[in-house]
């Protein structure tokens, strides 16, 4: 075996280690040693990845070298390997977009623990990407809330506190719905392995027996995962949430976190339950359903939030729909522009985040839209940046955002039944999108009485311009050259099967 | 081909000339003020055109017409001159000079002349236009531009009510025009050429597909030039336009330009073939318009005060009589409609002349506030009365001529309930038309004998207005004299060419 | 060379505030002189043009940003690029009384090379790439007085346009999945094959695109950003909102129409029914709101959304002839609304009067402005002679052509239209000729005409009304080759 | 039907119990009583993996008396997996709680639903 093969494992234990380590570690270091962390994870999931391409084989690495059915394993392939280097990218640069205003977020004392919780949401979601274990999953996904809820409240205030809570208990909810519907699945076919639970549900499907169990099971699962990624009806905790926690960490939590249970749930769907069977059940359909009211009724409480981060949290619940209707859609094509999406609105919702937190810096930290008149004037390489972010989410072309809506439209025209549904609700939902965006890009390019605030200039703020920059490149080369991305999506999502 | 293109744009030239060479000064630059040269200028200009006119109608070389340029490959500007054009053109040429050199006079006292012999030159070379356009396209280019240049006319006196009398005139006439316009992109589907041709210009083949809707579109073509010619229901813009233009306006405004409404009835006529028409349901329609219009006009006429207003209800049911003559389409008739073109121009023109006259020397303008202005200005009012009787058709004067071709036309054209109505219905309209014409005579003559005869002062205006009265009212009679000639040329009108 | 023609103004956009100038002259000078060879390039490119495709970039699957000279674009691309020039020389002189020139000048010159983009796109998607540009270029110019109401319009603008836009990437989609490409190839590329059975959807999804182009074409109900944008600098109103945004919208749907879907496809079906409805209904509307409207520029915006429906009028006929007519008065719409714009907006600097009841009697002091203007006029009314009659024949010729009822209608729409044009352009006119008896012109002593910069312009949009209303064979042949599919 | 559910009691009555703690986590506005239907909802599904793991008539998976069969013993990973849940709700368990102090210190009430409205009242 290869000793890059290593590298899934590496990275896991690397983050879980060095989150220990922080805690002992003055604030300083545990900075130093979280950065270095994310870059060395990145690093090892690229060349992982360039191996995997190069291959074209997936690869199982069994954990204390027990085989299947007994063992635990990790398992990686070209989308695991993708999504564990965009994801380290993407919270690199929110760290570092967000690294300004920590000082002022979160007490001094409790610098070390910060990183420590990223460093541990990092390993879980690591691990999540990785496992082909349904228990370890499980496991994960707990450590990953709680290490979510401590990014949350770690900032003091009261807001975020019963924002953790609440995000706790929805959070609890969903992962309750997990455990039991995996329990259920576990009685049914007797394994934990994906690859093996597999072949029990073909088994399973084919023989017609225990069939509604199954199903039940399926269905507790996804409703599980849908509530911890905040799909429409279970989106309450969201604004709050992502709206009074720190920049980084609401970028990291819109982007990544969420993310992470969704990658989960594709790894449900292909690799314990099977693309066919899951897309013969009515689960798609409802999965379809509540996607589009959730690209509806986002935006529409996006309008009419007053408060840019809140806007910007609310517009979450809208991207995530599509990212749900892409699933509903129940073909490869809307797999893949789904997959696509995660990748497009990670990169923008935390560019969104941290170019505003830039404005209301210097609109004297006031978040409403009032006070942002003009501020974009006050601090130009925010203003940039958000209308870069804002015109990717309406999906004008060049920006990432226009890929996925052309690919969520090609997807839907493929399918009879939903096609004008989704073809509608999506021009609908740009329509709104369009709306509130918009409305915040011109808000903070109108004029004001400049003397009342100071303006920022790029001396003031290196890192965070360049962070900045990075972020639009991002999102442009996604936007431009998307073809290598999607032929990696199409071929990750093959090696699931 | 030269006496017509210089007989058009000669005065077009000169209106244009005399509106930039004589405008209002620019602040700074020197009024300019010489009075007399511009009079000298219009006048010669006046007689020039009508030089070049006759010069064209003499020397026949526009018989065959000719293609000045092509608007469109489709859409030549074509004129050519053919009797009926004679016909009109002979009216235009007699009256617009003569009402000219009464303008001399008359606008005195009036701001900004040169405005209005600028315009009255416009509208004399578009007249001359539409005398000789040889197809309905040059034609309707012609009729827009009339209703524009004798727009500002209307306007002169700058009053408010003058500018919207004449926006009136303007959106009734365009009204009209459009509709017309309808018809004409109709007729130019259906028909081989534009170009008038006798008998009718329609595509057998068309008429055979289509030709219930062909009578539409000939019914809303008559309707709409009708507004021209002050057809019921849409009239209303004579009576408001007429008193407040200034008096030789009206003259010419009702002696002449109304009667491009005429001519282009007979054009349209021309274009669809009375053969076409005769014993539709078009004609009918048409026919009752004309006689409502007749009796209605005439007895409006006679409930009005207003000097200048009485005379323009009268030119409403006068110019219905020819419309009449038109609509009963058999060659007695059109002659006598033909006729009265003739006998009705002259008339109105010198009736309106009078009753300028009168006004410009006493200020007078109700037709009570007039006894005793025949021992004033007996000149005056010895050729109103003569006018008169050539209007209510007393034999000699032209008005009986054509009144009794009419009558005659209409007697023997067989159609049913119209052939004895018509008559009678134009009898009626004479007995009104001499009960509103003739109270001035006689108050003017015999003011009764409480009448101050003390503060009597000699009123008869100079040779520049009496001089152009005399004329016309002496031509009025001649037609009547001799209508052996008159009636040779309508017959030729009638027969072709 | 057809990259270039688009990146020259981009250039030279950026350039304007990158470049310290230190005096006002120089700025202009050097903005025009790039301007003026631009529009040169552009008709040498026309006129020598091959039918290769210049391919700039690649997207995904089969889509790609490519470039290619067809009939259309030539009538596009030489319209835009004759009237650039005038429009900047004439916004060198308004613009002295604006402040933020810099920036103005940016985007204003950025909007060229969009607009060219459009003109000169080979496919949807480019096509679709740069007409979302265009929004985002012009937004600036909207909000550039940034006063609240323009702020307001520009948001406005903004929402519709994307708003629009998103419904036309619909379009798009449907070309891309069920076209053979999405290249520009007169007469459709949808696929037989693949439409079978999907009619009605591909027709809903037609009308959802149309409208959605229609937004920037103001066709109604998605017209009110029009009026609204009128805040913008003259020179904005004119070009981008009279002639460039606004027939990029007519423009795309013409692409739409005739070069995507097909007009074998659309005609005679209900799409086709329903369009012609809606515009049918804008065109009278349009020029009803007109003549209620007492904001001078606003009256003038809602004349464009009735013209344009005349040109959407043309268009959606779906012959030959009726494209002729659409093109024919894209062109010709285009120099007379800018004309009466730059007269307004030259009433507007001269005097600073924006309501028409304040024209009363400038007519005297204005002549040449006001001559000018009521040239125009006649030219919207359709008086033959001027350009107007020929565009409006054209169109009508189609419609009778067509033998289509519903055109028929059209005919009369456009006539009563006709008539409401005369009535909101004329009584501008008559206000400014004849104020009344009792006007005071103490009121109106030190007004006078513009100087030559803009005047230069309105001097040559005139020439073209007239020349091209009393000669316009050889542009009119030129249009009914590009109908035909053959240029 | 009814069969099987009573075959099966023991999965029925964990399943009952999730139901019973969810509903609590849910729609308790009492903090601690939502903390109480946490742990019930999580040791529902213990039970339901004890249940599934047991078989009547064997012992546990520890090797006495060198029998090797696999039919003496019950599977260990249920047991396992039980043991492993056990402390992710413990320590989610204690996360909460410590929340819940924290909120209770702030505004000295449990219910979640004061708190938003003094969080309201606070605007911020």
């Amino acid at each position: 075996m290869n000793f890059i093969c290593n590298f899934p494992f590496f990275s896991i234990l690397l983050s879980l280690f060095s989150g220990t380590i922080c805690s002992v570690l003055p604030a300083k270091a545990a900075k130093v040693v979280n950065r270095a962390v994310i870059i060395a994870v990145g690093l090892m999931s690229a060349v992982l990845l360039l191996y995997l391409l190069s291959t074209g084989e997936p690869f199982i690495y069994w954990m204390g070298h027990f085989p299947a059915p007994w063992g635990n394993e990790i398992r990686a392939g070209v989308l695991e390997a993708g999504m564990a280097l965009f994801f380290c990218m993407i919270m690199y640069l929110s760290m570092a977009g967000g690294a300004h205003k920590l000082p002022g977020e979160v007490v001094e004392s409790k610098h070390n623990l910060y990183y420590i919780l990223v460093n541990l949401l990092l390993s879980s979601l690591l691990a999540l990407v990785y496992t082909n274990d349904m228990f370890t999953a499980y496991v994960f996904v707990e450590i990953n809330t709680i290490s979510a809820c401590g990014l949350i409240m770690i900032r003091q205030v009261g807001r975020t506190i019963e924002a953790a809570v609440r995000y706790m208990i929805m959070s609890l909810l969903g992962s309750g719905l997990l455990l039991f519907g995996l329990c259920i699945m576990y009685d049914l076919t007797g394994h934990l392995l994906m690859s093996n639970i597999k072949e029990s549900v073909g088994l399973i499907m084919a023989n017609g027996e225990y069939q509604i169990p199954l199903i039940v099971s399926v269905a507790l699962m996804c409703i599980g995962l849908c509530i911890k990624s905040a799909l429409f009806p279970f989106h309450a905790w969201l604004p709050d949430a992502y709206g009074y926690s720190t920049v980084s960490s609401a970028a990291i939590l819109s982007s990544l976190v969420s993310k992470g249970y969704i990658f989960l749930l594709i790894k449900i769907i292909y690799r314990v339950i099977g693309f066919d069977i899951f897309n013969n059940t009515r689960i798609i359909d409802v999965l379809f359903v509540f996607g589009l009211m959730g690209m509806i009724f986002g935006s529409l409480s996006a309008i009419k939030e007053k408060d840019i981060r809140r806007m910007i949290a609310f517009s979450s619940v809208a991207q995530i729909g599509y990212i749900y209707m892409g699933f509903g859609m129940g073909t490869q094509a809307g797999m893949v522009a789904s997959v696509f999406h995660i990748l497009s609105h990670a990169a923008t919702k935390s560019l969104l985040f941290v170019a505003a937190i830039g404005l209301t810096d210097v609109s004297g930290g006031s978040r409403k839209f009032i006070d942002l008149t003009g501020a974009a004037y006050r601090n130009k390489w925010a203003g940039v940046a958000f209308t870069a972010g804002s015109l990717s989410m309406v999906g004008v072309p060049l920006f990432s955002g226009f890929i996925s809506k052309l690919l969520f439209a090609q997807a839907a025209v493929q399918v009879e039944g939903k096609m004008l549904a989704s073809l509608i609700v999506l021009g609908i939902s740009t329509v709104l999108n369009a709306i509130y965006f918009m409305k915040t890009v011109l808000r903070i390019y109108a004029t004001t009485d400049e003397a009342a605030y100071t303006g920022i200039t790029f001396r003031d703020m290196k890192a965070y311009a360049v962070t900045l920059v990075f972020f639009i490149l991002l999102n442009v080369i996604l936007g431009v050259s998307s073809q290598p991305v999607v032929n990696m999506i199409e071929q990750g999502l093959a090696m699931f099967a | 081909m030269f006496p017509i293109l210089l007989s058009i744009f000669f005065p077009i030239a000169a209106g244009v000339f005399l509106l930039i060479r004589y405008r209002t000064p620019l602040s700074g630059e020197k009024r300019n003020t010489d009075r007399k040269a511009l009079l000298l200028l219009t006048g010669c200009f006046l007689v020039i055109t009508a030089a070049f006119a006759v010069a064209a109608l003499l020397t026949g070389t526009g018989k065959d017409g000719f293609i000045l340029f092509n608007l469109t490959k489709t859409l030549p500007v074509y004129f050519r001159i053919d009797s009926v054009g004679t016909l009109f053109s002979l009216l235009a040429v007699i009256v617009l000079p003569f009402a000219g050199f009464f303008s001399f006079e008359y606008m005195k006292h009036e701001e900004r002349e040169s405005r209005y012999y600028g315009f009255y030159l416009l509208a004399f070379g578009v007249l001359n236009g539409l005398c000789f356009a040889g197809n309905l396209i040059t034609f309707y280019l012609f009729f827009e531009l009339l209703t524009l240049s004798s727009m500002p006319l209307v306007m002169h006196s700058g009053s408010k009510e003058a500018v919207m009398a004449g926006l009136k005139y303007l959106f009734y006439s365009l009204c009209g025009a459009y509709a017309a316009l309808f018809g004409i992109y109709f007729l130019y589907r259906n028909c081989d050429s534009l170009t008038f041709t006798a008998g009718g210009a329609l595509r057998a083949s068309a008429v055979a597909e289509h030709g219930g809707f062909l009578l539409v579109t000939a019914f809303v073509m008559l309707l709409g030039f009708g507004v021209k010619a002050g057809m019921f229901p849409m009239h209303a813009w004579l009576p408001t336009a007429h008193p407040v233009a200034p008096a030789p306006a009206s003259a010419v405004l009702s002696s002449v330009i109304v009667k491009a409404g005429v001519l282009a009835t007979i054009r349209v006529l021309g274009m669809f073939g009375t053969n076409f028409l005769r014993g539709t349901w078009v004609q009918t329609a048409w026919i009752i318009l004309t006689l409502i219009t007749v009796f209605m006009g005439s007895l409006l006429a006679y409930r009005e005060p207003v000097l200048k207003k009485r005379l323009a209800y009268s030119t409403v049911s006068q110019l219905s009589y020819i419309l009449f003559g038109l609509a009963v389409m058999n060659e007695t008739s059109r002659t006598g409609a033909l006729c009265h073109v003739l006998a009705h121009g002259f008339v109105k023109a010198a009736l309106f002349l009078c009753a300028g006259a009168i006004i410009y020397k006493t200020g007078k303008t109700r037709v009570g506030e007039m006894r005793g202005i025949g021992k004033e200005m007996p000149l005056t009012l010895w050729c109103w009365t003569i006018a008169s009787l050539g209007l209510i058709g007393i034999p000699p004067t032209g008005g009986f001529v054509s009144k009794w071709y009419l009558a005659l036309g209409s007697l023997k054209s067989g159609l049913p309930v119209f052939d004895v109505l018509g008559p009678v219905i134009l009898l009626l309209s004479a007995l009104l038309t001499a009960g509103y014409l003739l109270p001035l005579t006689i108050y003017g003559f015999f003011p009764g004998a409480d009448y101050d005869y003390g503060s009597l002062q000699k009123k008869e205006p100079c040779k520049l207005m009496i001089v152009p009265i005399l004329i016309l009212t002496i031509l009025s009679v001649l037609i009547g004299l001799f209508p052996d000639i008159i009636a040779s040329t309508i017959d030729m009108a009638i027969t072709g060419r | 060379m057809i990259i270039l023609v688009i990146l020259i103004p981009f250039i030279t956009g950026i350039l304007v505030p990158a470049i310290p100038f230190r005096k006002r002259w120089q700025k202009e000078v050097f903005l025009e002189t790039t301007v003026v060879l631009n529009s040169i390039l552009v008709w040498y490119l026309l006129l020598h043009h091959s039918d290769s495709t210049f391919l700039l970039a690649h997207f995904t699957g089969n889509l790609n940003i490519s470039f290619r000279v067809d009939g259309m674009s030539m009538v596009f691309a030489g319209l835009v690029s004759a009237l650039w020039p005038f429009a900047t020389l004439y916004a060198f002189e308004y613009m002295t009384k604006e402040k933020h020139e810099n920036v103005f000048f940016l985007f204003y010159t950025l909007t060229y090379g969009v607009t060219l983009g459009i003109a000169l796109a080979a496919n949807l998607l480019t096509m679709y790439f740069f007409y979302e540009l265009l929004t985002l270029v012009t937004v600036p110019l909207v909000m550039h007085t940034l006063t609240r109401e323009a702020v307001l319009a520009s948001r406005k603008y903004l929402y519709y346009s994307l708003g629009g836009a998103a419904f036309a990437f619909l379009g798009l989609i449907m070309v891309i999945v069920y076209g053979s490409t999405t290249d520009f190839i007169f007469g459709g590329v949808l696929d037989p094959a693949k439409t079978a059975g999907k009619t009605n959807v591909l027709l809903l999804i037609y009308v959802m695109a149309f409208m959605g182009f229609g937004v920037k074409a103001a066709v109604c109900p998605f017209n009110s950003w029009l009026p609204q944008a009128g805040v913008a600098p003259t020179p904005v109103t004119a070009l981008l909102h009279a002639v460039a945004v606004v027939k990029s919208g007519a423009f795309a749907i013409i692409r739409l129409t005739y070069y995507s879907f097909g007009t074998d496809f659309l005609k005679g079906t209900w799409a086709q029914d329903v369009v012609m409805a809606v515009v049918m209904f804008t065109i009278v509307y349009g020029c009803s709101r007109a003549v209620k409207e007492t904001h001078l520029k606003r009256r003038l915006a809602y004349s464009t959304i009735s013209n344009l429906s005349y040109i959407l009028f043309g268009a959606v006929i779906m012959t030959p002839l009726g494209l002729v007519g659409a093109l024919t008065h894209l062109v010709f719409h285009a120099v007379m609304k800018i004309c009466s714009f730059f007269c307004a907006g030259a009433v507007m600097h001269q005097t600073d009067r924006h309501y028409i009841h304040e024209l009363n009697g400038l007519g005297y002091k204005m002549p040449r402005v006001f001559g000018i203007f009521t040239i125009s006029a006649l030219a919207l009314m359709g008086v033959p002679g001027l350009a107007g009659f020929i565009s409006k024949w054209n169109l009508a010729c189609a419609a009778v052509e067509s033998g289509s009822p519903l055109a028929w209608g059209g005919i009369a729409c456009l006539l009563v239209s006709a008539l409401l044009t005369a009535i909101y352009m004329l009584t501008i006119v008559v206000r400014a000729f004849f104020p009344g008896k009792d006007f005071d012109y103490s009121t109106v002593l030190d007004i006078r005409d513009p100087n030559w910069k803009m005047l230069l312009p309105l001097f040559v949009f005139t020439i073209f009304i007239i020349l091209f209303g009393v000669y316009s064979q050889p542009i009119v042949d030129f249009f009914m080759s590009v109908a035909a599919g053959a240029v | 039907m009814g069969q099987n559910l009573f075959a099966n009691y023991g999965e029925a009555v964990s399943a009952i119990l999730f139901c019973i703690g969810f509903t609590n986590l849910l729609l308790q506005t009492n903090l601690i009583k939502k903390i109480i239907g946490l742990n019930i909802m999580d040791s529902a599904i213990y039970l339901f993996l004890a249940e599934k793991g047991y078989i009547a008539g064997r012992v546990a998976p520890i090797v006495v008396d060198n029998v090797t069969s696999t039919k003496a013993y019950i599977n260990p990973i249920p047991s396992g997996l039980v043991l492993t849940g056990i402390v992710v709700s413990v320590s989610v368990t204690a996360l909460m709680l410590s929340l819940t102090i924290r909120l209770y210190t702030r505004y000295h009430t449990l219910d979640l639903d004061e708190i938003s409205t003094q969080l309201k009242r606070e605007g911020k």
